[in-house]
């Protein structure tokens, strides 16, 4: 499955870059996480601490455990500070 | 009935013409940059393009249905803000206060802790903090 | 910081202007004259002149001291407000979102049951009624 | 004592007058009541339901046992009806 993966705020600055275009077998938020955290130290380091992180599938907020389905786009970011 | 997400400053008294016809009342709130302690400049607000527009409209929906409103407006900015510059406004209209206190209350406890905006202080020195988010906005949103 | 009474309206964009300078949250209420029915042709509000300005003033400072407000305004109108017109309105501001909103709570539950105004409704067949308090006003007021 | 005794709302229509000008010896609000009630069948009329009276001392909101000490102006209405 092809996936857009887009990181916002601390997240974005970590990893160097605002999103990337996935190849992945995952089937959850969470195995995606695994597979992202393999690809090199600064994915690692973002993703060391999962309790700080928060994420949407498709624009909407999932869990962790979230099935990805056909999900095109996920996005990845630390809990939201608006108003 | 309305949610916007823009860079460009906002009027409250434009936002307001002719709003909530036919309520009894009518509440808004309005989010200001603050600084604590002398030394904030602006704030940087980096948001979710697309997602940000449906999550407000989402939650403006929820409110609208929970509480009878009979109008209500969200509008909020992004990109960087001066100390003194308006952030964000709800406005809600209802036949009577309490529902449109609630609504307003409401809708500013979801934009705090579940629509994808984040801010980053900017201080005179130039340093950039991420705000963290706060225990207490979590708590908040459980109360509904 | 301050109460006005009058049978002039009010323009709430106005009444804003520089209003809660340094704050980080400012809240407002509008009530609005409300048919619910189709019968109602307008209010007629009278009030203790003297007395009004002198209450609405110590229910704002007691909001400001209890709510540590940076500022508050309260405007309130006499005489016939057709329906549709704006009746009065309060703005609080303050550094925290909660504080603006309890504030503004706080100063409506004051208002409806304890400032000296009194309310009748004329129809658009000309007859009056006074209308009566609500026992759940003053349950309101019980809450602070 | 001399008092200026104001009317609002359906207590003035009852009355039918806004205000007026009275010599007591009342000592508190209540017995003020009880003069001006026994004046004439309209204000006997007013002050029928004391549940229904709130009243004012010198403007300043009071209690029916309020003491009328060297008040100037008394006012008697029915609960408000602000905002």
């Amino acid at each position: 499955m092809t996936l857009d993966v887009l990181y916002f705020a601390w997240l974005r600055e970590r990893i160097g870059q605002p999103r990337e275009r996935v190849e992945t077998a995952a089937t959850t938020v969470r195995d995606l996480i695994a597979d992202l955290a393999a690809r090199d130290d600064w994915h690692a380091a973002a993703f060391s601490d999962l309790s700080a992180i928060r994420c949407a599938v498709d624009q909407q907020l999932a869990d962790l455990d979230s099935p990805l389905a056909d999900a095109r786009e996920v996005a990845f970011f630390p809990p939201m500070t608006g108003g | 009935m309305s949610a916007r997400v823009h860079s460009a400053p906002f009027d409250l008294a434009a936002e307001l013409a002719g709003f909530g016809s036919g309520a009894g009342a009518i509440v808004t709130f309005t989010g200001v940059v603050r600084d604590d302690t002398g030394a904030l400049a602006a704030l940087e607000i980096e948001h979710y393009p697309g997602m940000t527009e449906r999550a407000l409209s989402d939650y403006g929906r929820q409110a609208a249905e929970r509480f009878a409103l009979t109008d209500w407006r969200i509008v909020h900015r992004h990109g960087r803000l001066p100390v003194g510059d308006q952030i964000m406004m709800v406005a809600t209209a209802a036949r009577h206060r309490h529902a449109a206190f609630q609504a307003a209350d409401y809708l500013m406890d979801w934009l705090k802790s579940r629509a994808p905006f984040w801010k980053r202080e900017i201080g005179h020195d130039g340093a950039a903090r991420w705000v963290d988010a706060k225990a207490s906005d979590e708590d908040a949103l459980a109360r509904w």
